[in-house]
This record gives C-alpha cells, structure tokens and sequence, in this order.
C-alpha cells in the first residue's frame, strides 16, 4: 500500500478498541471477489478478530500463496505489510519471515488447492515446525481462481458444476494435521461469524501452529446442489462440537455458564479459551478422540467445526531453535561482527 | 631409465576406498607440505556413495606456485589393489607406483618406465595393531610414514600436527607416531631415501592458509551479518552450511543466555528453502541458501519472484556435473545459463563467479551488500573444485569498520518526512525503488506480490503500468552492471590474442598462459566476475583478435552470453571446454590453443 | 466530421465487466459475420478474476484478411460505465462509441469527432425480462440486436446460429430473439442504419474455422494417439486440458464397456505433472501436459532428467505475461530462454513455436513424433493470444494413412536377433539409441537415471564414459536440427533488409510488411518455428544485411539465441520489441522500423 | 542392465518357482551400500517376496527417488526395468507408468528423506489416488546419501552422530497414511525377514496403495548410542502388533491357528492374508483404532509393526479413472484415431 496523507473520516460514534483505533484501521482493499463470495466473510471476521484483540495493524505480517483465497489479504489490515508469494509456498515464506523477526503476528490466507496440493508438503512441515502463526485455509472444495476444478478436498460424490462427480478420497486438513502433531487444530465455517471470531482469535493468540479450516462457498464454482460445499450443504451438515469462547488477559470471565459444561484452556499470554462442548465425552485435548470424532461424523456426512484440538505445551519454533527474544533483524550490526581480530585466530585452523 | 629430479614440483597421487579413513592421512601429508612452506595443490576425487568404492587424492606440489592440476601423476599411492591397472597407466613416465606388498602383485602391473616400490602396509599394521578398524586406519598413516621417508618431510612438522589434531586424545598420537614410523623406517631400510622427486622446505606459504571455498563462503556469511539461513542438503553444497552453523554456534551465541543469535533450517527441499529465505530478507534480516544445481532448478519459479517483487536473497550454487543428478561429486561450470536465466518470462539475475576460496570469503560479503543495495537475488556460482577442495589462499583479512550496505530501507522516521511512499516508484533514476521493513510503520505497508503491479505496488494488469515497472527493473540492471566485481584483466597492448574465462578454471588459464608464453605465443587474460558484464567486458573482448573462452561445461555456456549480452562477435570467440567432471588442467588449454593457432599460420 | 466508408474494414471493441455472460453475444457477432464470409480477428482482454471486473473483446473485420490486431477501433460498444472514459478515447477519429443511455451519459464523455449512439439497453431489458440473470444477460444479446441493425449484419444467420447453440433449450432461443429484436428495432428507429462501416457479404472464409489454440492442440493430441495426460490447471493453459478431456470423453470410450481408452491425471503440481508424463512415456504411452510460465519454471528439474536419462515428453506451454505470476490474462512469448534452456547443467531442448491454432494442430502432432523420434522433451511454446483466442484458420486436415513415428523401439523380437542390447549405445552414427519398454522383455531391462550413467545404463563416475554420453546427446541435438520444422521464408533476392519473428507475432509482421512496402520498404521475412535451429535460418541470417527481429518479450530472447545458438553476428540484429501483455499489432513494427530506416539513411 | 548372451551358472539343487525360476533370476546387481546397511536387507527381502510369489521379472517395474535407499532397485530384480527419478519424485512418475500400463506390478522404493520432506506432497497424493503398487519407505531417521543429516522421521530426543539431539516432531508415515485414507498401512524392521516378507507380498498383491515403513537402520550415521532408529533400539522397542501370513490363491492353510487368534482377509486376486494379533481386541480394518494404537504406543517409546491397517474395498487408481483392461501403452493407433471424416465432423462447430 503507497499511502497519501489524507485525513481518512471517521465516524465519531465508531467504538474503538484498546489502542483508541476503530474497525475502519482494520480494513483493506477493496475486493475484487465474486459477490457472496465465503472468503470475503473470512476476511470481515479477521478484521473483526484483530479489531478486537487490540493488536496494532504494523505488527501483523499477512501471508498467502495463490488463489481468490490467496488475494484476500489485500482486503483486510491494509496497513500491515502482506506477502503475495507463490502458489503454494506460503508456509515456506511464512518460517523465513517468522525465523528473522520473531516479534510479528503472522496470519496464513491460503486455499484448499494452495494448501493441499501444490503446497501440502510445505504446510505439513510448517504444521511439523509449530511455527507461531494463524493458518486459515478458505476452503472451498475447487479451484476457484481457475474456474472450478476439484481440490484435494473435495468430497466424494461432490458433483462440480460441469457435471463431473468426484470419485477420489477428500485430504481433510484436520485429520492430516492431527497425524502430524499439529496444536491447534480447528473448523469454522465463514458463513457462521459467531463462531468464527473467537476460533480466528484463539488461533491468533495460540503460541504454535493454529489451523483453522474454514469451509468457505464458492457461489460461482461450487455452490450448486449436489456439492457438498455449498452454502446450503454445509448449513445442513455442519456439526459445532466444541465452542471457543475467547477470553483475553485482563477480562474476567462474565458470561455464566453451566458447571462441566465449560472447560477453561490458558494460553501462553494468559487470554484464555472457554470451550463449550456439544458433547460430554469429547476431550480436546486427546488426539486420538479428536482423530476418531472427525472420521466418525465424516462417515456420516457430517462435518464437525469448532476448536477440535489444542495443545499449548509442545514447544514453537522458535523455543526448539532457541533464538534469543529480540529479532534476529534487529540485532545491530556490530553485535553480529565476530571482528578482525577472532578472523585471524579463526585461520590458524587452516595453516 | 631417468628420473628427472622435480624438487618441489611432482604430484603424488594416493589410491584408496572410501570410508577406509585415508582423508586424514592425506590431509595430513599436504598440511605437512604446506608448513614446510611449499606450495600444494590438493583435489579430492571421490564417489558418491559412502563406503567401500574407489576414491583418490591428489596432491600437487609446486614451487611456482600453480593453483591448478599439473595433468600428471608422478608418484602413485597404490592402495586399492582393485584400481592397480588404471592407476599404474597413470604414472607419467620416470614415476614411481607405490602398493602394498602384503599380497603378491600380479605380474602385469609392471612398467619399464615407472619404479615400482613395494611395502607390505597391511602385514605391518595387522602385526602392529590388534583393533580391526585400527588395522584399517593406521595403514594409512603407514603410508604417510613412508611417504615421510622417501621425499624427506619433516618428521617434526608432521609431530606437531599430529599432536594438534589429536589434542583431546593423546592416546591416538602414540599409535599414529608408531604407524609413521613403521612405515618410515621399512622405506629407509628398503629404499634410497629421499627420491630424486622430493620435498625441500622453502617459505612461499607464508600468510597463506589452506582452506575450501565453501567454508570460506560460510566464514564470509558470518562476518556480512546474516542471520537467517535455510538448506535442503545437497552435495557438494552440504558443507557450506555445516560450516556456517558451527562458526556460529561458536560465534552467535549469545553468552549470557547461551541463546542463539542466528536460525538455521534444515527446510523440507529447496522450494522451501529460497522461501524462507525470501521471508527472511523481507523482514529485514540477511538470509541465505547454499544449494547445487537441482536445487537451483527447483528454486526457480521463487527466483523469478524474488527478482520481480524486489526481494534480496543470497544464494551459493555450488556447481556438481549436470544435466539432471549428473555426477554429485564431481565438479563442473554448467549452470552458468540456468543461473542468469532463472526462472519463466523476462528475468535476469545479478551472478557472481568466485575463482578460489578466497574469493568465496569477498564475494559472499560482496553478494549480501549488491542483494540489499539492488533488492534482488544475487546467486555466486562456485563449484565442487572450489568448495571442497582444500586451495592456498592469503589470510583472509577483515575491517571493522565495514558496515552492511542495507541500499535503500526507510524508516520509520523517513517515512514520517515523506508525504507519499511508493514501494516501485524510481525517485533516484538508478532503477532503484525505497522499501520498508515489516513491523515498523504503517506508513510503509505494502502487499508484495509476483503479479502485476503498478510504482506504488497496486495490483494491475494495465499495460502502461506492468511495462514501466518492467522497464525501470532493466534500469536496475544497468546499475547492477556499475557495482558488480570488475573482470580481471592482465593484459599488454601489443597482444592480439586472449583468454577469458571465469571462476575455477583460473589457475589452469594461467599456467597455460605461461606455457604458451614460453613457447611463442603471448596472451592476454580476462578473468570475468559477475554478470550483467561491465563495460571492461566488452572493450576487452572487442580489442582482441581472437578470443578463446575456456568453460568447464559443454555447451560453451558463458560464450553464449558474452555474444547475447556483451554483443561479443561470435565469430572471434573460440570456445575451449572441459566437461568431465574433473577439474580442468593446462594441458587441454595449451593443446586446443596451439592447435589453433598452428591451424590459423597454415591457413 | 467525416466518416469514411470502411465496409468490411473496422474494428469493433466491446466493453463489459466479467461474469456478466457478455463472451457468449460477442462470440456470436464474431461467428455471424465470419458466416457472412467475411474474415474476422477476435481477441479478448479479461481480467484474472472471475467476477465484476473489466473485460474487452475485440473484432477486426478485415476483407484483406489480415491475422492481427490492427491497433486501432472504430465502434466501441461501451457497456461499463466505470470505463467510458478510457473507452471514449480509444476511438479512432470518426469512429462510434455506442452505450447504454438507460441513465444519464456524464456530459464529459463527448468527443467533437466521434459520433455517440445512446440505447437504453437496461431499461429495455428491465421491461421486457421478469428474471434478474436474464435481464443482465439479455442486455448482451440487446446491443447484439443494435450491432446487427448499425452494421448490417444478415438476421438470418444470427438466428441459424441462436437455433444451434441452443437446440437443447428452445425456449431460449425465443428470449434471444426477442433481445435481439429489441436493439435492433431501437437502433433503425432511431438511427441512420446500416452505418458507412459495416458488413457486406463476401466469400472468403470458406473452407475456413474459427478456433483457439488451445482446442486445436488438443485435437492434435487427440489424433496423434496421447493416451495419457497430466496437468495442473493454469490459467492460460487450462482450456487445453478441458478440450481434450472432452474430446476423450466423446471419441475414445470404449462404447461397448464406456471405459476410457485414456487417463488424465489432474496432478497435485506441475513437478508431479511432468514426471507423470515422464513415467507414462518410458512406460510407452503417449503422454503430455499443459502449462504455463510458473509451471514451466517448476518442471525444470525433471525435464532436465527427461533430457538427459532420454525419455521422450510432450509439454505445451501456452505462454503468458511474467516473470513471476504476472499478468495471468495476459499475452508474451518470454519462456523461449528458459524453455531451450530449462535445467541445471548442459541442457538443451527441442522447442516448437506454432504461430496459430492451425499450427498447434500440427505441431502438437510433430511434437509426439520428434519427442518419440529423438527419445526427448519437446516443448511447444503457444502462448494466451494463440492458446485462448479464435482465430479464422483454414479447416484442419487429416491423413488416415498417418502412423506415429514412434522411434527405436526394440520388440521383443528384436531383442532376441540380437547378442547385445546396450541402452545408450548410438549403433547408427544419428546420436540417438535403442529404448525398449518395460514389460516387455527381460533381455531389454535397464535402469534408467538421472546419474551419471555409460552407453549401456549403467551407473558411472569415469570422466570418459561419462562424456561419450555427453557429446552423443550433442549429435542428437544435430539429428534433431534436421528433423523439426523448417522456417517459413517470404524472401526476393534482390532485399536486403529483412524480418524475423516467431509465433503469434507472425499476423502483426505481415501486416507491417505491407505497410512498409507500400512505403517504398520492401523486407524479407522468416518465421522460424523451432530451436535447433535449421540451417536455412542461419543462411538466412547470413544473407541480409539488416535483420528486425520482432518478439513480444522484453529482453529480446529469440535474438539471444540466434547470436549463440546460430551465430548470427549481433550487430545486424536489431530487436523490436513489444512487451505490454497485449498481442502486437503492425503500427509498432511499422514505426520502429520506418524509424530506424530513416536514421539509417540520415546517418 | 545392458545383457550380453552368457548362459549362467545355476547350482542345480536351487529350489524353483512356479515359474521354473530360482531365486537367482529375481537378484540384482552388486550393492554398494555401506556393509550392514539395513537396506540390503530389504533389497533381500523383495527378492524373497518376489521369488516365492512366482511373479515374472519383466511384469515388474521398479521404482525409485534419490538417495541410499532409492538405489537400491539396482540391486534386485535386474531383470526387470527401472526408473531411478528425481529426489522426492517417485510417486508421479508411477502415478504415470500405472496409468499407461497397469498389468505391470509396481513396486517403489523411497526414503524417509525422499518420501517425508521433499516428496511429502507426492507421496500424500499417490495414498489419495490408491495407485496400485507397493511403496517401500526404508526409514533410517537421516539423510544417508548426505551423510546424516536428520530426517523428518527422527524422534524427538533422538541423537545424531555428531551429537545434535533433535527436538521436531516426527512424521510418522503411518499416521499421515491413515489420515489421508490410506488402503494398505503396515511397518516392518529390516532385522526381521520373518515378518517383513509376507507382509512385502501382501503389499505386492494389495490392489490399491500398499505402504510399508520399514525401520532400516544406517549403520554409518545412525546406528550409535542414544539414535532411537538403531539396530540396538529398534530390537528393543520393536512391538510386533500384527503377524500377516501370506498364502497364494491356490495354497490351502496349512499351518494351524487357534480359532480366533487369526483373521482372514482376501486379496481381489484370491490370495488371503492370515492376520495373526498379538492383542485381543485389535481391528485391523478400523483406521480410527490403529491410528490411535500407533500413537499411544509411541508414546511409550514403542514402535508397533506389522499389517497394521487394510482395506480391500476403496477402488483403486484405474477403477476410479475407469480405463478399459487393456493397458493404454498397447492399444494400436489404429483404434485410437478418430479418423479423417470425424475430424471434418468435429469441425463443424468451429463454423
Ligand atoms: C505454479 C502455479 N501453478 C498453477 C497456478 C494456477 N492457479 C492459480 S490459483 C490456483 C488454485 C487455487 O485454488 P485454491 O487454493 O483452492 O484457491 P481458491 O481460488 O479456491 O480460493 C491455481 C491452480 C499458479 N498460479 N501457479
Ligand atoms: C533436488 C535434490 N535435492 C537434494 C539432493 C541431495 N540428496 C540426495 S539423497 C538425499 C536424502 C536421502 O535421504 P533418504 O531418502 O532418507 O535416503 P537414505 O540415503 O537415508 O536411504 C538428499 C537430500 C538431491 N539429490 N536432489
Ligand atoms: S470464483 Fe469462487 S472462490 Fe473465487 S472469488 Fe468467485 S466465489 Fe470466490
Ligand atoms: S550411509 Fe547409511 S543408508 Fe547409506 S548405505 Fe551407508 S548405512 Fe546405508
Ligand atoms: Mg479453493
Ligand atoms: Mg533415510
């Protein structure tokens, strides 16, 4: 973004948040996506989400790969610095970025075709890595910047608009992240902002890897009957199973809730999470029950959203690389010069 | 039959199997040549496997100071009976074969000409050694004590690094000393010793240290100030990056904290791997990758992004015998094309071609300064010959008041001076836009992109405004082409004739330039050291009558843009390439030249 | 303010916002007037999105039966108001700007010498269409209607056209015609109808189609006996896959089981694509894929291993604007470097360059044959203009007598005649050796690799055997020089000055060489439509005394090669280049050689 | 393998095949793999698989991607031909060779190195397709070829030569496996021929995508102390779950069982895998349940093996395209031109 000074107007009634901003310092571009278009709804929750976290604007990096889902950070936080890479290569990008400047929220946009096929080996590794970011997929079940082909995710039976039925078997990004250790793993669905914003912040804030798949329509592409990722489809099967409420640091919690029906995560800067569970047995904290509800509600056609999964105890990137605190970018030059003098006693190896 | 005597210029050549621990004996024995003040050359040729195949050494010794292979072997260290035959028909004529007599030898391997010594290596280390792997290991250091003996090293030089290298297990140099000396006194007892052929202490090493290009190029990424650093290993790159993650374990690490200043990954291939480093530079730190040619293919679509969204990124592409895996331990000058070129539609990269180590060191200093100052790529084409092989280098030398050249950042504070900021705007006229670092100021936010876009970074597919970006980034080429390393250029106005040629073929250019000298025919020399080519470039070629180009590849590849991009005449170009993978000598420079020339009288 | 009389010689530019269904009215005016006999030149400007942005299409009418565009227009159809403005200036002088008076036109859209026709299409449509989806889209056929009335356009063929579009959904066939009625009732009641520019039956397009690139390739495939393909899809290469897929689904299913006598692989990546194709064709298939620019960059590790282990591959790549993503909707020949070049090391690839979707037909064909031939990737550079825009072509030919040349294939037979079977040998002198397929025979096994490997496919690291490949797939490369298409040479004796140009930019310099010599320039033309270059291309290079070559990439490409790859001497070649991602037409090449004749003289 | 017509010298007590071949005619050329290496032993292995299923050599093709493992399709089957690809590649390169001919049985060799970092995406795709053939993983937790670097499979805590203790998650490749939906899911150690022969033949028939991991140690870079994929630790925490015998369509059992110890399963050929368990209540055909076994005896440090997960119902590559019998490299022109009159049809819409 080349900016101008030009006094922006704002509406004084506008509520502001902690840093005195409103929602108008968290919006974007302009968006050039199809009208109805899930991924603008993903991008109005995450204006919301940092909105209301309070995170000031420049200290957010925004990352995507390719696709309409990968255009949209041109369309939120218009004054944080983005990076547009490459089909499929976000993730790789993202742990340079994260490597040299530990200091940056990072928020991942990619697609279901940027993130699990192009570039599923490097999500996987970056899932591996813990990286401290949040990964958001807009999926969408096809292509669409490319007018509509079946993605890996596309389930089977799904009939695209030219009339083709999908016969291979769906990646679904929580059962592939669950089997490879991911921390937070979760579903939202962009057409449900409730549940939405507080599964955008929690990742936000989680100190790790957190993805959250986000069942995104493609009114142009997919969004016809017999595709199970529509608009209509999803709204019928769409199964919450565990509601995060999200609480930051200093708030109390003020919203009552039953005894046992909520379970109370910590996050590592103190915000908590407030999980509401549809059903009593489910342990979110146990990858093998969370691995075991995805496949069985999958089996039956129904597709379970919500925080399916966290941990906050394996350690990020930057705990296992042992980086010191400030950012690698930042250290002056002449704390990184080992000097003349350490270059000669370094050769005498060599003589 | 005569054995000319070669003080201080022969080359022995040793004969092994990998993984049987011969590295260090042979290392051993040019580092004893070398603090007796002597010149060497040493090349490795190994296989790509880990154990059990043929692997050879060879070490050049050279009073005048040659940097290249001779293209002779005058004493051959017979220790794989499996090569005996091909290793003996490479002994020039008044050589010597040395083998281990433990076995009978069969009675073909024998020539007129060459002095054949046997010593029964095997027989004395079995009856000396009772640990099978010491057995192994130490019939090396049995050679070397032989080899000690017959062209009078220093025993006392080889003490002192013995007693060096083992300075946390004493207990080694008992059983090393025992190994030399069996091996020294049966060829005293046996032999005239020293040879006719041998080693005469002389101090022509002073200042110098020995050292391969891809420590040196990792000593260099030390001291520029990179932090961020992303691999996939890949040979002969691998050791690039080990050496940079041990200076800096030793050097980074912050001593209170015992906290790294410095990340290193070990990334998932190498697409992974030029992103990270794309995100790195980005964000503001100095990152780079160390790669080899696949590796390089395989970054290819970020290059072209790195090029077009103006992102700095240093990689070394530590050349291996291509096409496709090729030959991975063997050296070659082939992807000098794919470098320039990298990547689909109008791209061109800043490349730079180090000849030697010490070269590595400058230039990797050289390429993090030229990335940050032009905001693009900037690859350095080593090699294997270079990056692995131990060369003669002066003692590096750094100042303290270098400071990183970072090119054109705003910060925040400029920013707030500024009424506007466009991320592709050319305020200066050098092609050269303002960019600004993540996590400052607002001010200075901007979505990078590989898709069109206008000077101030906005998505657009409006012709006028793709083409002016595309016209300002030639711009920055031609800027490019004032700051990149200058050609070496040794040259006398009365001669017609040249060589150019670039990178590792250096030393052997310049033995057969001596050569040539002696038998009649003066050239001049350009040695180019980057592309886009300085002006230096062309005035140079098109002031010679006859230029030969000599390229470790087969496709003539740095000719090929010499005539596309330094508008060379094709027709005064003649290419003289060496593709076999083993590093390039004098003599098929001098042969093709002389030919040459010889054809040119008669014609 | 006169218009001049330009029957059958105009250009008409519609402009839209995407995903309004305006592609389906403009594709049928285009068809309509080509049924009238009438040669057509359609382009489409499309943004990449998918919904709500600017579009363009453009028709030149064009009785002398030019294949570009012509740079000029005469009648814009303006239909999006957010660019009326921009629309409003490009009319040529004396030209028509027809919109949609529906709401008040801002009263600065008005130029003295360009006649403005209002039609209040939206109100029309609004009153006579319940649907919203039809108002939008019948808004469409509305100014068709106009158009047909303005520009004289026979009714009758419209409606033959409407009936067979829609002969599944009659009932839009009755909502089409009462649209058309619509515009065309305003335009004569309110208009002087038909303009001076308009439409008159001729017979010059008989025996002629108008298709894309992409089909036309596609067909090619299909006939030339592909079974397997793998893509990922890209933007503009997808249409090439899509037509082909649908081509299989009709012509090659088994009718009695409807099982498919053809695979395609929608690949996770364009790396897996081309190893697929690479997996398929040593198995003995014929396989390809289709890609654009990024893809092209991401396959050049394996096409690399395809070059060098000798595999044969087939890989459209239907070039668009970069580097880097670029403009994806947008057009540019700049892949000729990286496709010749593609891979690390001593690599080089046969390369076609179709200049029309006549040409990918046949070139796709060719391109199985050479590729089968010479046990290689070929590469076949289309690009957007060609791949994605309908041309007028002459009907496509088909000789059943045709059998694929599917090269040195041993049957298991053969393998028993003979004592030896040596994958890498060249048993005839031509470069290239004897393949067998898996499956087949154990007497025909190897291992093929991208390792260093001897004449007979065994793994090696010797210097010699190495290079006997090396410089066999050199020779290769001279059998492949005599067997690719020839250039295209338009040449008199007594010219001096001369055209070159490749590809789609063929229309646009024919054009101008008319232009030109009605100037008093007259210029020979070549098309060279392969790389290695033929040896008439240097003869001709040779010959003339200036050379113009026309490429629409900016770092003159194709020049690049010709001075390395056919010595061609720099100096004669003069590059015009145009580079903004819209396909070239003449004016460019008229001025810039006028320009430089004229300088010439002066100086 | 180039041949020359030199008749060899076959010792005639050697037991033969159905085929009238010994196990000489199923061997390969000479190793030169590090003495001991684990990978010998899987090159032994198949030989064994591949002698006693009586397959011909020439009906096989060998597959490969780079590294110490991914040369090991030189050193068995000689007689049959291979392709030795690109690092990481292997996966497309069969996806191709299997769509142009599939009467060939296909078996592919990889790396942990080759398959889980820079072929990751490849290999996830192949499971996804359930390309029929048998994918080998020789996983020794390093970079052998490169000379130990770690791979994506080291364990946390596991040590390298040179003294790193690595601290990423690994990728277990069964895990990923299942959670992509994997058909054929099995482990084996190079150490035990017993168990990883049949379960090699199992895979070789498995119509679909047969994955086995086998723990092959390096014993050059990774076969030291405190390296939990050494022959020493391996023995240790080897968990044998799940025994299959093999047993060829036309065989009848002869061993005997104890009713209920053994579970049959068919094989689309009529060949059975008897799936001996070592625990009661192990299902071999519920994914949720190995998925859950393999984890929580990770956990414990333990590395189950065995047949661990199968599926014979899930079609495979070919079905799902629905090619015809015949393999496409065979059918001659002549069937596949449509012919000069089709071509003036097809024309006409272009009119
Ligand atoms: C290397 C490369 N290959 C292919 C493409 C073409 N391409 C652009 S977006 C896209 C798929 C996007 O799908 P998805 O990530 O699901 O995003 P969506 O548009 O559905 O939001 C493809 C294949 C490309 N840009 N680069
Ligand atoms: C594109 C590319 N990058 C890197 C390499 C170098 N390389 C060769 S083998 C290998 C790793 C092999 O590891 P693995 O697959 O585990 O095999 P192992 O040697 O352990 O059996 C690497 C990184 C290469 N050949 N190609
Ligand atoms: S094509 Fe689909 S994914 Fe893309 S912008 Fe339109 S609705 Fe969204
Ligand atoms: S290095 Fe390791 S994996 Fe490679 S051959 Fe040796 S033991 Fe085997
Ligand atoms: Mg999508
Ligand atoms: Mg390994």
């Amino acid at each position: 973004m080349s900016y101008m000074r030009k006094p922006e107007v704002v509406h004084p009634g506008l509520p502001r948040n902690a840093l005195g901003l409103t929602v108008r310092d968290y919006e974007g571009g302009m968006s050039t996506l199809c009208a109805g278009c899930g991924h603008d709804s993903v991008s109005a929750a995450l204006i919301t989400a940092f909105f209301e976290l309070g995170i000031p604007p420049h200290k957010v990096a925004k990352l995507s790969g390719i696709g309409c889902s990968s255009k949209t950070p041109a369309y939120f936080l218009k004054t944080a610095h983005g990076f547009n890479s490459v089909h499929g290569r976000m993730p790789a990008v993202a742990s340079g970025a994260s490597a040299a400047n530990r200091d940056l929220y990072y928020v991942g946009v990619s697609g279901d075709g940027d993130s699990l096929s192009i570039g599923l080996g490097g999500f996987a590794h970056a899932v591996r890595r813990n990286l401290d970011m949040l990964y958001v997929i807009e999926n969408n079940g096809v292509y669409g910047l490319t007018k509509g082909q079946f993605s890996a995710s596309a389930d089977v039976g799904s009939r695209a608009k030219k009339g083709e039925v999908n016969q291979q078997l769906p990646i679904d990004p929580l059962l592939m992240t669950l089997s490879l250790g991911a921390t937070f793993v979760a579903r939202g669905f962009s057409g449900d902002k409730t549940q939405l914003v507080p599964l955008l912040k929690a990742g936000i804030v989680h100190k790790g890897f957190a993805l959250i798949d986000v069942l995104s329509p493609c009114v142009t592409f997919n969004d016809h009957e017999d595709s199970t990722k529509s608009y209509a489809h999803t709204r019928q099967f769409y199964h919450p199973t565990v509601h995060a409420d999200f609480v930051p640091p200093s708030a109390s919690i003020t919203a009552s809730y039953d005894a046992g029906e909520v379970r109370p995560v910590v996050l590592h800067d103190g915000s908590r999470i407030l999980l509401r569970k549809a059903s009593e047995e489910y342990d979110p904290t146990d990858r093998c029950k969370a691995f075991d509800y995805v496949v069985k509600h999958q089996e039956r056609g129904e597709v379970v959203t919500g925080l399916l999964y966290i941990d906050e105890d394996t350690p990020d990137f930057h705990t296992v690389a042992n980086t010191v605190d400030e950012p690698l970018a930042s250290i002056p030059y002449e704390e990184l010069n080992p000097g003349d003098a350490l270059l000669a006693r370094i050769q005498r190896r060599y003589r | 039959m005569k054995t000319p005597a070669r003080t201080n210029d022969f080359v022995i050549k040793i004969a092994t199997v990998n993984g049987t621990g011969s590295a260090s004996a042979n290392s051993l024995l040019m580092k004893a040549i070398f603090r007796m003040g002597v010149p060497v050359v040493g090349k490795n040729f190994f296989p790509s496997n880990i154990q059990g195949l043929p692997t050879w050494y060879e070490i050049r010794v050279t009073r005048d100071r040659y940097k290249a292979r001779s293209g002779q072997v005058n004493l051959m260290v017979a220790m794989n009976a499996e090569t005996y035959a091909t290793d003996l028909a490479e002994v020039e004529s008044g050589g010597y074969f040395l083998y281990d007599s433990t076995w009978p030898r069969n009675s073909q391997l024998a020539r007129d000409d060459v002095t054949v010594i046997g010593i029964p290596f095997s027989q004395m280390c079995n009856e000396s050694f009772a640990d099978p792997r010491a057995r192994i290991l130490m019939k090396n250091i049995g050679y070397l004590g032989a080899l000690v003996a017959l062209l009078d090293i220093d025993v006392e030089v080889i003490h002192g690094l013995l007693a060096e290298i083992f300075a946390d297990k004493k207990n080694l140099v008992e059983a090393n000393l025992q190994a030399i000396d069996l091996g020294h006194r049966y060829a005293r007892e046996h032999f005239d010793c020293p040879l006719p052929m041998r080693i005469e202490p002389m101090s022509a090493t002073d200042d110098h240290i020995m050292i391969d290009g891809n420590t040196a190029a990792a000593l260099g990424c030390l001291y520029s100030g990179a932090t961020v650093a992303s691999w996939y290993p890949i040979t002969p790159s691998t050791s690039l990056m080990d050496a940079f993650k041990s200076f800096c374990a030793t050097y980074r690490r912050k001593e209170a904290s015992g906290r790294n200043r410095y990340c290193i990954i070990q990334s998932e291939d190498e697409l992974a791997a030029i992103g990270m480093v794309l995100g790195a530079s980005w964000n503001g730190a100095r990152a780079f990758t160390a790669t080899s040619g696949p590796g390089l293919s395989l970054m290819s679509e970020f290059l072209g992004f790195g090029y077009y969204a103006e992102i700095p990124a240093v990689v070394f592409d530590v050349q291996r015998v291509g096409p496709s895996t090729g030959m991975p331990t063997r050296t070659q000058q082939a992807d000098v094309l794919s470098a320039v070129y990298a990547s689909h539609g109008d791209t061109k990269h800043v490349v730079l071609f180090p000849a030697d180590p010490e070269e590595c060191f400058y230039f990797a200093v050289r390429a993090f300064d030229l990335a940050d100052r032009l905001q693009t790529p900037v690859i350095v084409l080593s090699d294997l010959d270079i990056g692995m092989n131990d060369w003669m280098c002066p003692v590096l030398k750094w100042d303290d008041a270098y400071r990183p050249d970072r090119g054109k950042v705003l910060t925040s504070e400029q920013l707030g001076e500024r009424p506007t900021f466009s991320r592709y705007l050319d305020e200066d006229g050098d092609g050269i836009a303002y960019r600004t670092y993540p996590g400052q100021d607002s001010r200075g936010a901007y979505f990078v992109r590989g898709s069109g876009h206008n000077r101030h970074g906005l998505y657009t597919e409006d012709a006028a405004e793709y083409r002016e970006v595309l016209d300002r980034l030639l711009r920055k080429l031609e800027t490019a082409r004032q700051l990149v390393p200058v050609p070496i250029i040794e040259r006398e106005a009365k001669i017609n004739n040249a060589i150019v040629a670039f990178g590792s073929s250096d030393g052997a250019v310049r033995e057969s330039i001596d050569r040539l000298a002696e038998r009649g025919v003066p050239l001049n020399y350009m040695r180019v050291r980057a592309f886009p080519f300085d002006d230096a470039v062309r005035e140079f070629l098109a002031a010679h009558e006859t230029v030969f180009v000599v390229e470790q590849n087969r496709d003539a590849q740095l000719k090929a843009l010499l005539v596309s991009e330094a508008e060379a005449s094709a027709e005064r170009l003649v290419s003289i390439l060496h593709y076999d993978g083993l590093p390039i000598d004098c003599r098929c420079i001098v042969d093709a030249i002389s030919a040459r020339l010889e054809r040119g009288i008669a014609a």
